[in-house]
């Protein structure tokens, strides 16, 4: 009895399958839609509210687009990288999605990369992880920020310039797939100019508390401590280094900071005197940043920060593929992204064809002390600004 | 085989150097309804414990049948033929009164019972072993009623009850019309007579007139140890009981 | 080297005076009111949120001390007259739920209050600087939170061992009734150890913003760190919960030095090898 | 626990169920706005109903369920990748590998109980995580596993249904539930499931009477860890991925959340509160990112004043749309 109404069961859901369900949509006559994948809610609301904002301007800019109106829509993916996907799945096999930007987890980066190429679509995003042009890219995706090889060439060489008595150094790295990247990195630099590396501690992907490790690093003596991680764990490293009087000691250095929203939690309390690497900073002199300062300034009355200015540039890069392309077809998008040059906040950009990166300035900045501080914003000072990135054939990279 | 179904040797249960039950030596006739009793204190509660299994007795030896069952956890008595009943009502509140005996009954399966691909109706055996049970209960008209909704005698009946499902050859019960009011408690004696027909039943009392009217053999405890042994007579006209049970009163 | 290994075991109780901190609220609404509380770490981020606005209010961080941790405490007192007297009475089970669900809402409410972004709080003036005993460096706040844990617990072993409310409150956690019976209001007396439990989350998490400033997600590592702190004392142990707060802060400081990434799984490991071998922590009563 | 009898020595309602059942799968594609969120409800609503044959049927309170799914995921993902096996296979596999992990944790969390049994299953959660995420060259560490295929079913080389299509995906799954849905249903009237709720009900009395505990909680145990695993590997290859959050505390607690707000003891329920769950997120999230705070609330009004979850609701609805006295209240609840 039972099992029978199973087997029948079994077969309606079977014959379900071949149902066009939903798929009448994908074909509907719409209005192009550009998707911002965009952390809302979840742990990192923090950067999607501000990444969110950055598309926003972008869009702004293009009521129209080739003759049709112009659409923003953004998904939130929770801070999680499975809603993320799914999501994004949903936005291509319903709606017909094919042009993304955002993300702020690696991890959802990653994923979503994939089911963008899949579906032929064109993707920018902002995120750390060197796979992303690396050995898990793929012709639809393209990355905004500069690689940790860059990022650590581009603070610890003029650093080591800046401070030729400073001989010893001593890291601290999460043990995950960035931290490792960026560490090894790092050891190539230390080697090639001579540097003593005297020690690194790995912390694990949550640690927050940090004083285990000051002490490690305190007993090192070094002459430079390299914070190697990001995020709130870089802030409590740093603000508990403050703490244990370090910067009286050492230099500190932290090579990947989140930039000004960062800065402004943590305060020139706690900045004043560190060394910090950054992708973007909002007093950097270029035409195309003098624009998004003040657009950013008009729009909601603060000064630019890295998500904000990431997302925006991102956006906008892609729309004037679109517009380039003359074309809503995402190959033909993605083609015209090869080697486009463009002004981007830090000056020219241009997108490297060989893996999709786009190539950039990186920046080593430090913090200002309190009572030089031109406004609340005035937190750092550029020391150094550079570009550095690996040959295409060392990224892992392959293109079809 | 020897006459006694139960037998325990110099059973002890120490906690530290306090020793609950100490040397007791008890010994029950198949076929009787044996019952313990003793001023509060005097250990029956804890040597109930040991001979179930509740507590692991530190030292002697516990015979059923021959059969040494000391070291058997409490869930593997009830296989060699042992079952028992709670002083304080400990029933499935929310299962029927007749799930309530089927799961007894099916309890003596071991690990049988971790079928879990047969429906439950498979089991005939089971259901009509509830069944049984219900009528000599006489809680038939109650047998879809959650156990949890039955009158506070009716739980007692059920709690005793549940015991003989598993068809065990001793019955252990523990103080069976503790908190039962006066009108029910023939009920539970009349229950009790029933069962000792074909069950040998080790009880522990507090209610002196239905140790007295009931049981076949007494053995009194004081201080973790056997005092007396006999009939009913015998302790009733045992010098050391009186003192033990005045002990008590003053 | 072996020095190091001194540095981190004095570094590592001084940690553990502030896990000790952390989780002795926890633990004092378990033995007492058999309750469990999964909100504990939401509590603990309020109380540094407060701080902050009350830094940000007053400059001065002292009264922060003791406004925040008093606002938490008034909060929680009412949350128990709405909502969690209502369930005391109901399994472990959906009082977790109940205390997850607050959790959610104040973790939201203080994103939508304080913005996503952290919150810096600095060290109090005076207690800028560190003290320097050859090689070993340690923060005077760091001092400071020892001392001041310190004095907490004392305080709290007095209130609970030697008034007339600490008589109270254990003889309630024994028996309703007979408390009742002396005429005492049992559930006025419930409310007042809800609040006192988790002000002291409120004190803990004001002590430790200067350290890790305030941040709407710590939650759930705050309440990962008092459970693994209480459940390896002993629920409901006052003493464990200074013992197990001290064993996890040398654990996780020594791991720092010998195996960092094994500091979490080192740490629930023992929690988990506690409840296998001693089921009621180090110090617990069965 | 004081939820009302959850199985009444149900007769004659299974048919019943499954209709319902089969109707509701029919529906949810039609009803939502995609297949890929009805996919992801169902392969929740396994994680959901796996976690109730603990919680609701024997009253423990895992927080390792997020162990098993993770475990599922990595388990299948890598079987497929590395050792090229088919859809079925790597199902089998993740069952399989649940099923140990569940046994694993099951055989030492079963040794201590109430709150302490929860701490147990806490800690073991968290060094699983652990160590998936230590494993990166297995589990692609915090990037997650990427690449996960979704294999066509396939009977001797030929494609018996394409899976790539998210419809074919959805039907696929759907089957698979319904399959364990009637699974899970005929475990609950064997004497093995009516003997959980004995010791649900009553641990003491459940040992009195002859059971040894132990076994029935390990074995529940690994039933739970083999359905959710299978629920895991399915969620991999909806995703072609497999995040190092499918194993972290957080899965764990929204499975939690999901069965008891569909309500705990009803197999049908776990389906409506991973729905319910999901769909919350999916709409509130558009609407307003604070969506969690709302979570937070309907968390405390399930307990509060609806503690048979939405499934006991919608049955206490019934109850009250129908007066009538021909209607037996009970066998609403039953399952």
């Amino acid at each position: 009895m039972q099992r029978r109404t199973l087997l029948k069961a079994g077969l309606a859901l079977g014959a379900l399958g071949s149902l066009p369900l939903g798929a009448s949509r994908v074909f509907a006559e719409q209005p192009l839609t550009f998707y911002g994948l965009k952390s809302m809610s979840g742990p990192f609301a923090s950067y999607g509210k501000y990444a969110d904002m950055g598309s926003r301007l972008a869009i702004a800019e293009h009521p129209q687009l080739l003759g049709q109106p112009l659409k923003y829509k953004v998904i939130d993916t929770e801070g999680n990288a499975g809603k993320a996907v799914r999501k994004v799945q949903e936005a291509i096999g319903q709606d017909g999605a094919r042009f993304f930007q955002g993300c702020t987890l690696s991890s959802s980066a990653l994923a979503v990369s994939k089911e963008i190429n899949k579906a032929g679509g064109v993707f920018m995003t902002p995120v750390g992880a060197d796979e992303i042009t690396g050995k898990d890219c793929n012709s639809s995706t393209f990355r905004w920020s500069v690689p940790t090889y860059g990022a650590i060439r581009e603070t610890l060489v003029p650093l080591i310039k800046l401070l030729p008595e400073a001989k010893r150094w001593y890291t601290i790295t999460p043990q995950y797939v960035f931290g490792d990247a960026l560490l090894d990195n790092a050891r190539k630099v230390f080697s090639e100019h001579g540097i003593e590396h005297i020690g690194n501690s790995y912390h694990s992907l949550q640690e927050q508390e940090f004083s285990g490790y000051l002490t490690n690093a305190i007993a090192a003596k070094p002459d430079v401590l390299v914070l190697l991680n990001f995020g709130s764990q870089s802030s409590n490293a740093l603000r508990q280094a403050v703490n244990f009087g370090i910067k009286d000691r050492m230099k500190v250095l932290l090579v990947w900071s989140a930039g000004l929203d960062q800065f402004q939690e943590l305060g020139s309390d706690v900045l004043e005197g560190v060394y910090l690497g950054a992708q973007y900073w909002h007093q950097v002199d270029t035409p195309l940043n003098r624009e998004l300062v003040a657009a950013t300034r008009k729009a909601y009355g603060i000064n630019p920060n890295y998500p904000l200015a990431a997302d925006y540039i991102g956006t906008r890069v892609m729309l004037e593929a679109i517009i380039k392309a003359n074309s809503l077809d995402g190959a033909a998008v993605s083609k015209a992204l090869q080697g486009m040059s463009f002004q981007g906040p830090t000056g020219d950009e241009l997108i490297r064809p060989g893996d999709h990166q786009v190539l950039k300035d990186y920046y080593l900045l430090r913090g200002k002390p309190q009572a030089q501080m031109q406004d609340d914003d005035d937190l750092a000072e550029v020391l150094h600004a550079g570009r550095s990135f690996i040959e295409v054939s060392q990224t892992g990279c392959a293109l079809a | 085989m020897s006459e006694f179904l139960l037998e325990t040797h110099n059973l002890q249960l120490a906690y530290g150097p306090f020793h609950a039950v100490d040397g007791v030596d008890l010994k029950v006739r198949a076929g009787t309804i044996h019952t313990v009793i003793g001023p509060n204190g005097a250990g029956k509660t804890s040597l109930f414990h040991c001979l179930t299994g509740e507590r692991q007795a530190t030292a002697g030896k516990i015979l059923l049948n021959g059969q040494d069952i000391v070291r058997k956890p409490s869930h593997g008595r009830v296989a060699l033929g042992m079952a028992r009943s709670f002083q304080l009502t400990s029933l499935f509140q929310n299962l029927s009164v007749r799930e309530n005996l089927r799961l007894a009954a099916q309890g003596r399966d071991g690990l049988g019972a971790l079928n879990f691909w047969r429906s439950v109706e498979h089991k005939r055996s089971h259901w009509d072993t509830a069944d049984q049970v219900l009528e000599r209960l006489k809680l038939n008209g109650r047998a879809e009623t959650l156990a949890g909704e039955l009158s506070h005698g009716q739980q007692r009946v059920l709690e005793v009850g549940m015991s003989i499902c598993a068809k065990p050859t001793l019955l252990m019960l523990d103080e069976p019309t503790s908190g039962m009011g006066i009108d029910d408690i023939p009920v539970m004696t009349d229950l009790i007579c029933d069962l000792g027909r074909d069950h040998t039943v080790l009880l522990i009392e507090h209610n002196m007139s239905i140790v007295m009217s009931i049981s076949q053999r007494i053995t009194v405890m004081s201080h973790g140890q056997i005092l007396v042994e006999g009939t009913p007579d015998q302790v009733r006209n045992d010098e050391r009981v009186r003192t033990a049970y005045l002990g008590e009163a003053a | 080297m072996l020095d190091l290994y001194l540095f981190q075991l004095l570094n590592g109780l001084g940690l553990g005076m502030i896990y000790f901190l952390i989780a002795v609220g926890l633990t004092i609404i378990f033995g007492l009111l058999n309750f469990v509380n999964f909100a504990h770490g939401a509590f603990f981020l309020l109380g540094a949120y407060l701080c902050y606005t009350a830094v940000a209010l007053t400059g001065n961080f002292w009264l922060a001390l003791l406004i925040a941790p008093l606002a938490v405490a008034a909060l929680a007192w009412m949350v128990e007259r709405v909502l969690i007297k209502r369930i005391y009475h109901l399994p472990h089970t959906f009082q977790i739920l109940v205390t997850l669900g607050i959790a959610l809402i104040i973790q939201e409410a203080s994103v939508l209050i304080w913005g996503p972004v952290g919150k810096h709080i600095a060290v109090p003036p005076e207690l800028r600087g560190v003290l320097i005993i050859g090689d070993f460096i340690y923060p005077y706040y760091r001092l400071f939170l020892i001392g001041f844990a310190a004095l907490i617990g004392l305080g709290l072993w007095l209130l609970l061992e030697r008034t007339r409310f600490g008589a109270l409150v254990r003889a309630g956690s024994e028996s309703t009734e007979t408390v009742s019976l002396l005429g005492t209001n049992i559930f006025r007396l419930f409310s007042l150890t809800f609040a006192l439990g988790v002000g002291l989350a409120g004190v803990a998490g004001v002590l430790f913003a200067p350290l890790r400033g305030a941040q709407p997600f710590v939650g759930p590592e705050i309440l990962g760190i008092a459970f693994v702190v209480v459940v390896i004392g002993g629920m409901g142990s006052f003493g464990g919960a200074l013992v197990g707060g001290l064993l996890v802060g040398v654990v996780q400081s020594m791991m720092s030095s010998l195996w960092p990434q094994g500091a979490s799984l080192m740490i629930y490991g023992a929690m988990a090898a506690v409840i296998l071998v001693r089921p009621y922590g180090l110090f617990g009563r069965a | 626990m004081t939820e009302k009898n959850p199985l009444a020595v149900a007769k004659g309602h299974g048919p019943a169920l499954l209709l319902l059942l089969v109707v509701t799968l029919i529906g949810l594609p039609l009803i939502l706005p995609s297949t890929t969120l009805a996919t992801e409800i169902l392969i929740f609503g396994l994680a959901a109903l796996a976690c109730n044959l603990l919680l609701g049927y024997t009253g423990l309170l895992s927080f390792g369920q997020g162990i098993f799914f993770g475990a599922g995921a990595y388990g299948a993902a890598l079987l497929m990748i590395h050792l090229q096996w088919g859809m079925l296979g790597a199902l089998v596999g993740a069952a399989l590998f649940g099923a140990l992990l569940a046994l694993l944790v099951g055989a030492l969390a079963i040794r201590r109980k109430g709150i302490y049994f929860v701490m147990l299953t806490l800690a073991f959660s968290q060094m699983a995580y652990f160590l998936a995420y230590t494993l990166s060259g297995w589990t692609g560490g915090d990037n997650g596993l990427l690449d996960v295929p979704r294999p066509n079913i396939t009977v001797a080389g030929h494609v018996l249904l394409d899976l790539a299509d998210p419809r074919h995906f959805y039907a696929f799954v759907a089957v698979l539930f319904l399959l364990i849905f009637a699974g899970a249903l005929r475990v609950i009237r064997s004497p093995f499931g009516s003997t959980l709720l004995a010791i649900r009900e009553n641990e003491t009395r459940a040992a009195a009477i002859g059971y040894d505990i132990r076994h029935f909680k390990i074995l529940v145990f690994m039933l739970s860890g083999a359905i959710t695993g299978i629920a895991g590997a399915l969620y991999a290859m909806l995703l072609h991925f497999a995040p190092l959050s499918n194993i972290d505390l957080m899965m764990s607690e929204n499975i939690l959340i999901m069965t008891i707000v569909g309500g705990t003891g009803s197999l049908f329920g776990s389906l409506l509160g991973a729905g319910a769950i999901v769909l919350l997120g999916d709409v509130l999230s558009e609407l307003w990112p604070r969506w969690l705070m709302l979570l937070g609330v309907i968390l405390i009004l399930v307990v509060v004043f609806m503690r048979g979850g939405l499934w006991g609701g919608l049955a206490d609805l019934a109850k009250r749309l129908r007066p009538s006295p021909a209607v037996d209240g009970k066998t609403k609840e039953q399952l």
